[in-house]
């Protein structure tokens, strides 16, 4: 079990969250992109060995959703990889 | 029972449930209310009426079910701008106090939350998991209030006899 | 002689109706004579010559050639199925050139750690069939690789405790009996008959228990033989196997197409690639630029102290999310949900750690005395609709075997399949619905609500 | 003679508490203080377990969880199995007895697989029984294995629990660099929260006989001790082992017997700032020919059983090292007034403070044991000079061993922490730390008391690794791993067929996969690998160390949940008036439960639900439907977030309207379907389905959150801030009458798909006028302060209208009848509202909502669809079962179709049902056929309603 850092009531236990899934790119205008394009916003999730960004739910907190940044090999949670943001 | 504590399930509160920006909520019932806390997870008191700030831009105010009607009377939940939302949930939530010398340990089963004085102030008052539940903590006189919805207040009460059985 | 015997074959070729026969037969002829000849037969008898010169003599169970600079296939991962692969592609195709390298020891991907549920209680058309024909695969595999994989076909038994799971168990059945594989619902007293040790899930239970299901077919072996026996057949027919041999990264030529893998040990060429790496095949496939619709989890398993034997069916609670069975050694093996979110870190989540002793206590209450001895994690990949995905990708000659999750139980077929397909080019009709086409126009298998068993 | 072992004083056992126990049926005597295996020492019993695989006789080796050989199943209250005698603790009553012998470990039966121990090498099961097949062995090999029983019962008293805790730093084991580690973060204020597995505080110096400072160690331990007891912020826990390191510091410990009245074993989840990994070291066998003898035993441990418990395991004792541990072994020998004949050291030279320690006694350098005489009890030991050759057997009754210490590293290694080889202590010790933990004392490779505690005195240690002797024509098996019977010739024998990785050895030969996870051994296993394939250890690397450190009882791990509790549960006011009234309650989602049927006493199913849906269609019913999740929304933007978030336009409603409509995901799936009503300008309430009103709620918070943050949205759920009671049928506006209410009710006044804020019977209700059964429905929602009044009040005024309870198996055929969608049959990831004929709810209007395009994208792709079709079986009075396959003229073969539902409708008084069937809504009124495994049920193909098709009633 990890400890989550909210921004709002800071590090809680693991159990207080539900996982959000990856990152995934911005939602395309869905009338303007091709079908290939739409079905890889859809399907394709970045699966790095290594830092991943990713979004959890303080479900049993304050209810924010709020995004990390965890090492897929050691579940730490790390700074943002230089050019992300 | 094992451990020295006594488990009261309280009767209905008054609650409403405010969301918001702090400004808005202000000028629209500020004088309804205490003053809005500033620090998350914290609360503030005045003339019975409690107010927790317990999520960005979110608050519950909490008076004794007596004073139901004048407070919504003064919060006007159905008037209240658009940028407001005030909702009456005073039947949401049930409420328990665990008291006692060992009320500690008690919460230390029922949640994974850090209590220790250190971290946990007397005016902290957050949501946790509790029973792998969703629930609102809070200390008080010998020991902690914990709120959870209503709908799960059988199975804590079960839980608590279980866990100190 | 082999040679020979295929250039025969070729040359009577012309009409092709005999020709396929023909083949058929003479790849059976040859891959016969292949084992024979090469692999020492294991026997009570070879065990009690053995024994008498202090079992000094006997061979290895396959060889470590040096690496060569090509090879007509390379399949990463020598796991389950890119053994399998490997074993079949020489056996059912007569390709004897491949090669297949694990960045460490052979069997030691999600093969060296998972529960050895063997089973075919599925829902959909698409793939029923696919593990009915990998269950009876596995029936046969001991005396086909001449390797006691001590399968036991003890029969899996669901505990039921909802009315709608009960409700898709039985729509399972009734797709299941079109195929031929077995599920049969019993009493709640036939249920606990069976299985004395299950006490709990009374009229007060918080889940009472409603009935139970027979999986007749279903069984348990020993995940390190299959292994092992996979490569020991594979390697005496010619097939190399590469431990140590970390593959950093796929080359792709200028017409796109796979030309070969960069290892440790130097570049290897190939025009066919398989990549079977369970958990860490984007981290390959995204080296050649390709991107797949794949996310690696952390599914954990545990067992108990050895005791003497005390439950000899597979129990499977889908309600209460758990499952186990009695190893020979008297291990309970049990396992539950995986871990929520991404991840390579074969560590168990103490919270869904939790909740499944807890399931397992309110079932078994007299397990609460029992201790736990070991616990493990293995990576598994899921694709987007969590069904599995085998097909060759937009990188002519790249061929990826993934989003097995439960993939154990798939290994015989699995390995025959993709032999299959790297061989003709074309899916194996069993795996036909599993290519990644699926995704063009989101036509998801959605293998809803399988069983906690994976 | 009762303990003719016991020496006449010293011990940390108290004498004058005599405890009486049974062990394989005789009775013995011991003192408190006492474990089960110094008791059987001090009782002169020598052999206590016969081994795993060639039951070969064994006797005790150790003195701590390491110990290898004799495991024990108690009986009675504490009945468990497979506890190594040398960490049950003697209480009175205990009986114990040996696992895998019988009758006897004296005398086994099953010894004679000795006799054909050549035959059954290593991995011998792969290469045979495979013929003619497995079934025929397998009962016979698995009651072979299994050593113990499992405990057929619960404890009949008392229960487990598991609780959370904080911690600055969190310190494994309470030896003296634990207890020093404590003192002085304690003394800084810090929270300390310290474990130490044994029952008692001091780790290895309760062994041994060292001085800090001048004063015994342990008059040092005692003050640490009762220092630590003095301050608030340390919690010092002994009989409790911390058995797993997990991420983020969260370290799992298993208190046994803590000091709570009925809780027998608590664990605790500790989350620790750091982590001080104190767990000392253990000490490693020699690898000699039948070295798995009785009298065979740890130098440590012979120390220890002199020392803690004053039992002599032997008088004639013969030392075999590779290290200087074990000059101090003979020194307190010898002031215990035990022979030692001598001490065989494999090393050419000793060092001289060594030598100093143990004056008197004779050290043949340069010299191994290859191997032993007695089977039973030790009789001699065979002394080998490792350069000439030259040997003589030297008559003794006890040999200790030391093959040199392992720093105890599964706690570090399961924090991912990396290991080294360290080639002066050669063994693998702790690396760079992985999370903020760090190793001392003999955990960390300082294996001397001088090195930990400043004034500690100890003999400095020097070791010339032994991974195993090889004496040219010694026989007999030397045991790697004597749990498993794992010999050197099985490893030999592996790494011949090629199974050369570490893993590979491990999984081949089983070595170091016991209960013990071989802590003594598999040291030694990596040697004799290391020699073989003539490469560092290094290369060849550990195995990997997982949890528990010992064996831990699901009970404390699973903690109090169980049983009524294992899975949160809700109720609603009238949950118990359902019970109460007979009602056969059912799993509903969310964590509800919600009464299927109420059956009157005598009735089945079928005529209880018969009766139900009677009452509604001719007359009235009422269900609950409280569980329904319901959420307000208030905000400018609400109207845009419904019209994203539904598939139909719900902007367009006026205030007091509602509307259904249908989630879907973004990649076309169908979330979930609800009632959308707009209160006001910007407030509105949302109603999901039972099971999916927590996704919903996250699917909401997401896209409000993390896509739209300027959207002023606020949501709160008053799912329980809102009860109600569905009163439904054609008599329902006469019960409503009936109840008094100022709400017009009259059709006009009060349409369908609208709501009235009002009073009924009284009591403040929100009224809404939606129907899930087909019929004129009041949707009569109030505060659940007041819902169980009402509820009384609806059947009160109902009575003369017959009103009855309806229950979910009702609900079901109603809704069948009417063809209205239920998610949990119809909907199953695959279907889209086209294929459900609600093609209606998916707006052409809007250009954008979820999944509008994966709809479309997946309708273009041409797959063919399976359709919502009504069924009508060919016999009216046959029922198909729910799930069955439709297949091409009833053939065995892949499937065009299943039946989702098929009830008795009562309106018909047929068996009607639905289907999803390829191209369906073009083949009404064609046959299908239901595919059973013993035949087929040929069925027409309708219209998927079976009543009032127009809706008339339920606007009426």
């Amino acid at each position: 079990m990890m400890l989550i850092p909210c921004p709002f009531c800071g590090k809680r236990n693991e159990s207080e969250f539900i996982f959000g899934g990856p990152v995934v790119a911005a939602r395309p205008d869905p009338n303007a992109v091709s079908d290939a394009e739409w079905v890889e916003y859809l399907t394709i999730a970045p699966n790095p060995l290594g830092p991943v960004q990713e979004k959890w739910w303080h479900a049993r907190g304050c209810g924010e959703w709020l995004t990390i940044w965890r090492d897929t090999r050691t579940h730490d949670i790390v700074e943002a990889p230089n050019g992300s943001e | 029972m094992s451990y020295d504590i006594q488990i009261t399930r309280q009767s209905l509160n008054a609650l409403f449930d405010l969301k918001g920006a702090s400004a808005a909520i202000e000028s629209w019932a500020g004088n309804a209310l205490p003053n809005l806390p500033d620090q998350p997870n914290s609360r503030t008191e005045k003339e019975a009426v409690e107010l927790y700030h317990i999520g960005r831009d979110h608050w519950i105010a909490r008076a004794p079910v007596g004073q139901e009607e004048a407070l919504e009377a003064r919060l006007k939940p159905n008037d209240c701008p658009a940028d407001v939302s005030i909702v009456r949930i005073s039947d949401t939530l049930t409420f328990f106090r665990v008291t006692g010398s060992q009320a500690g340990e008690v919460m230390a089963i029922a949640c994974p939350l850090d209590l220790h004085d250190s971290q946990f102030g007397d005016d902290t008052v957050t949501y946790t998991d509790l029973f792998g539940l969703k629930a609102l903590v809070m200390r008080c006189k010998d020991g902690y209030e914990l709120a959870i919805e209503q709908s799960f207040g059988d199975m804590v009460e079960d839980y608590l006899a279980r866990a100190t059985a | 002689m082999f040679v020979l015997l295929r250039w025969i074959t070729q040359t009577l070729c012309e009409r092709k109706s005999v020709c396929v026969r023909v083949n058929l037969f003479i790849d059976e002829f040859c891959s016969l004579i292949n084992i024979v000849t090469t692999m020492q037969k294991y026997s009570l008898f070879s065990l009690a010559r053995n024994a008498l010169s202090g079992h000094r003599n006997w061979p290895l169970a396959w060889r470590s050639p040096p690496l060569k600079d090509q090879y007509e296939v390379v399949v990463i991962g020598a796991g389950g199925h890119g053994l399998a692969t490997a074993y079949c592609l020489a056996k059912e195709f007569g390709i004897t050139d491949v090669a297949v390298l694990d960045r460490g020891w052979l069997g030691g991907g999600n093969i060296a750690r998972n529960t050895v549920t063997i089973r075919s209680n599925y829902m959909r058309d698409e793939s029923i069939p696919f593990y009915v024909k990998s269950v009876s695969m596995y029936e046969g595999l001991t005396k086909e690789l001449n390797f006691n994989m001590m399968h036991s076909k003890r029969t899996m038994v669901d505990v039921v405790q909802t009315w709608p799971k009960l409700r898709e168990l039985r729509r399972r059945q009734l797709v299941m009996d079109i195929y031929g594989s077995t599920y049969e619902q019993i009493t709640t007293d036939e249920l606990r008959r069976r299985i004395p040790a299950l006490t709990g899930g009374g009229p007060d239970a918080r889940l009472p228990i409603i009935c139970g299901m027979v999986h007749t077919d279903a069984g348990v072996n020993r995940h390190d033989a299959v292994a092992w026996g996979y490569a020991r057949a594979a390697d005496a027919m010619g097939v190399e196997i590469h431990q140590q041999t970390a593959v950093q990264s796929l080359i792709r030529g200028a017409d796109g197409a796979i030309e070969g893998v960069e290892t440790n040990q130097g570049t290897v060429r190939a025009k066919k690639v398989v990549v079977a790496v369970s958990g860490h095949t984007t981290t390959l496939t995204e080296t050649a630029g390709l991107k797949l619709p794949l996310r690696t989890m952390n599914l954990t398993a545990f067992v108990s102290e050895p005791v003497q034997p005390l439950v000899d069916v597979i129990v499977n609670c889908p309600d209460s999310g758990f499952y186990f069975s009695q190893s020979d050694k008297g291990e309970m093996v049990i396992g539950g949900a995986p871990d929520m979110g991404q991840s390579f870190r074969r560590d168990i989540k103490q919270n869904v750690f939790e909740d499944t002793v807890t399931s397992m206590l309110s079932l078994f209450p007299s397990f609460k005395k029992l201790k736990l001895m070991r616990q493990w994690g293995g990576h598994l990949d899921i694709a987007h609709d969590a069904s599995p995905i085998m097909d060759q990708t937009e990188v002519p000659g790249l061929f990826v075997t993934a989003g097995w999750w439960g993939g154990y139980k798939a290994i015989p077929a699995g390995g025959l399949t993709l032999a299959h397909l790297v061989a003709k080019d074309e899916p194996h009709p069993l795996m036909s619905s599993f290519t990644l086409d699926r995704f063009r126009h989101l036509d998801f298998v959605m293998e809803a609500g399988t069983t906690t068993a994976r | 003679m009762a303990q003719s072992n016991r020496r006449a004083s010293g011990g940390r056992i108290d004498r004058n508490r005599p405890v009486r126990f049974q062990f394989n049926g005789k009775s013995y005597e011991g003192y408190e203080g006492d474990t089960l295996a110094s008791a059987l020492l001090a009782n002169g019993v020598r052999v206590t377990a016969r081994s795993f695989k060639y039951h070969r006789p064994r006797g005790i080796v150790g003195h701590g969880p390491e110990e290898p050989a004799t495991l024990v199943e108690l009986d009675g209250e504490d009945a468990s199995g497979n506890r190594p005698a040398t960490t049950v603790p003697l209480r009175d009553g205990l009986s114990a007895r040996s696992v895998n012998c019988w009758p006897s470990p004296d005398f086994d039966v099953s010894g004679i697989n000795q006799l054909f121990a050549r035959f059954i090498p290593a991995g011998f099961y792969y290469k045979t029984f495979k013929w003619p097949n497995w079934h025929l062995f397998e009962p016979t090999i698995r009651k072979a294995a299994g050593l113990a029983a499992a405990p057929a019962q619960p404890p009949s008293s008392g229960h487990f629990e598991a609780r959370h805790a904080h911690a600055d730093v969190l310190i494994a084991g309470a030896g003296p660099a634990g207890l020093q580690a404590a003192l002085e973060a304690g003394r800084a204020g810090k929270r300390v929260f310290i474990a130490d597995e044994g029952t008692e505080a001091g780790g290895s110096l309760l062994n041994r006989n060292l001085t800090i400072n001048g004063q015994p160690a342990m008059d040092w331990v005692a003050d640490a001790v009762q220092e630590l007891r003095g301050m608030g912020n340390v919690t010092h826990l002994q009989n409790a082992t911390v058995w797993a390191y997990r991420e983020h510091n969260l370290l799992i410990v298993n208190e046994r017997e803590p000091e709570q009245g009925s809780v027998l074993e608590r664990s605790w989840r500790v989350r620790a700032g750091e982590v001080v990994i104190a767990t000392g070291a253990t000490e490693r066998a020699m690898v000699f020919a039948d070295n798995d003898r009785p009298g065979v035993m740890l130098a440590s441990s012979v120390q220890a059983y002199v020392n803690r418990w004053g039992v002599a395991p032997g008088q004639r004792v013969v030392l075999f090292t590779n290290n200087n541990s074990v000059y101090a072994v003979a020194a307190d020998l010898v002031a215990a007034g035990v022979t030692v004949e001598a001490i065989l050291d494999s090393r050419d030279t000793v060092p001289q403070e060594a030598l100093d320690t143990a004056q008197g006694i004779t050290v043949h350098t340069g010299t191994v044991a290859a191997g032993v005489k007695g089977h039973k009890r030790l009789r001699a030991v065979h002394a080998v000079s490792a350069k000439s050759g030259a040997d003589t057997w030297i008559d003794c009754d006890l040999l200790g061993h030391s093959g040199g210490w392992n720093p105890t590293v599964h706690l570090w290694s399961q924090s991912r922490s990396p290991l080294r080889f360290d080639e002066d202590l050669s063994a693998f010790v702790p690396d760079a730390a992985a999370q903020a933990c760090r190793a001392i004392g003999a955990a960390a490779g300082d294996l001397t008391l001088d090195r930990i505690v400043q004034g500690g005195l100890d003999l400095p240690y020097a070791i010339e690794p032994l991974w195993r002797v090889d004496v040219p024509g010694q026989r007999g098996k030397a045991f790697l791993d004597l749990q498993n019977d794992v010999s050197v010739s099985d490893v030999q024998l592996a790494l011949r067929e090629g199974y050369d990785n570490v893993e590979h050895v491990k999984r081949y030969t089983t070595g170091g996969m016991g209960i013990d996870q071989g802590k003594t051994g598999n040291i030694n296993i990596i040697g004799t690998v290391a020699m073989q394939k003539g490469v560092p250890l290094q290369d060849v690397g550990t195995t990997t160390f997982r949890s528990p450190y010992t064996p831990v009882s699901f009970g404390a791990i699973g903690g109090l949940r169980e049983e009524s509790v294992l899975f949160p549960y809700r109720h609603t006011p009238v949950t118990q008036w359902n019970k109460d009234n007979g009602a056969v309650m059912y799993e509903a989602g969310a964590r509800w439960r919600r009464p299927g049927y109420f059956p009157k006493p005598g009735e089945g199913l079928q005529e209880a639900v018969n009766r139900e849906c009677l009452a509604v269609r001719e007359g009235v019913g009422v269900y609950d439907g409280s569980p329904l999740g319901t959420f307000e929304l208030k905000g400018r933007d609400v109207p845009r977030f419904l019209d994203f978030l539904y598939s139909n336009v719900m902007s367009s409603l006026k205030p007091g309207d509602g509307r259904y409509g249908l989630m879907l995901s973004d990649d076309g799936l169908i979330l979930d379907d609800g009632v959308a009503f707009r209160l006001d300008e910007h407030r509105w309430m949302v109603s999901t389905s039972t099971g999916h009103a927590d996704a919903v709620n996250q699917h909401m918070e997401k896209l409000l959150q993390t896509e739209f943050p300027d959207w002023q949205v606020m949501i709160t759920t008053v799912t329980s801030q809102w009860n109600n009671a569905t009163i439904c049928g054609p008599r329902a506006r006469d019960v409503m009458q009936a109840l008094g209410t100022d709400i017009d009710l009259s059709p006009e006044a009060f349409p369908f798909m609208s709501f009235r804020d009002g009073t009924v019977a009284g009591i403040p209700a929100r009224v809404v006028r939606v129907s899930f059964t087909g019929e004129l429905s009041f949707e009569v929602n109030v505060a659940p302060r007041h819902m169980a009044e009402l509820w009384a009040k609806v059947m009160e005024a109902g009575a003369p209208f017959g009103i009855l309870p309806v229950g979910s198996e009702s609900s079901h055929v109603l809704r069948v009848e009417k063809g209205f969608l239920s998610l949990g049959h119809e909907v199953d990831g695959t279907v889209d509202a086209y294929d459900l004929s609600m093609g209606w709810v998916m707006s052409k209007k809007k250009p954008d909502y979820l999944g509008k395009r994966s709809v479309a994208l997946r309708r273009e792709g041409g797959s063919t669809r399976r359709e919502l079709v009504g069924i009508l079986p060919g016999d009216p009075n046959r029922q198909v079962p729910e799930g069955a396959p439709l297949t091409l003229g009833g053939r065995k073969e892949a499937t065009e179709g299943l039946v989702t539902a098929c009830v008795w409708s009562v309106v018909n008084e047929r068996w009607v049902g639905l289907a999803l069937l390829e191209n369906g809504h073009a083949r009404h009124g064609e046959t299908a056929h239901v595919r059973l495994k013993d035949g087929v049920i040929p069925i027409t193909i309708a219209k998927p309603v079976f009543h009032d098709p127009d809706g008339k009633l339920l606007r009426s």
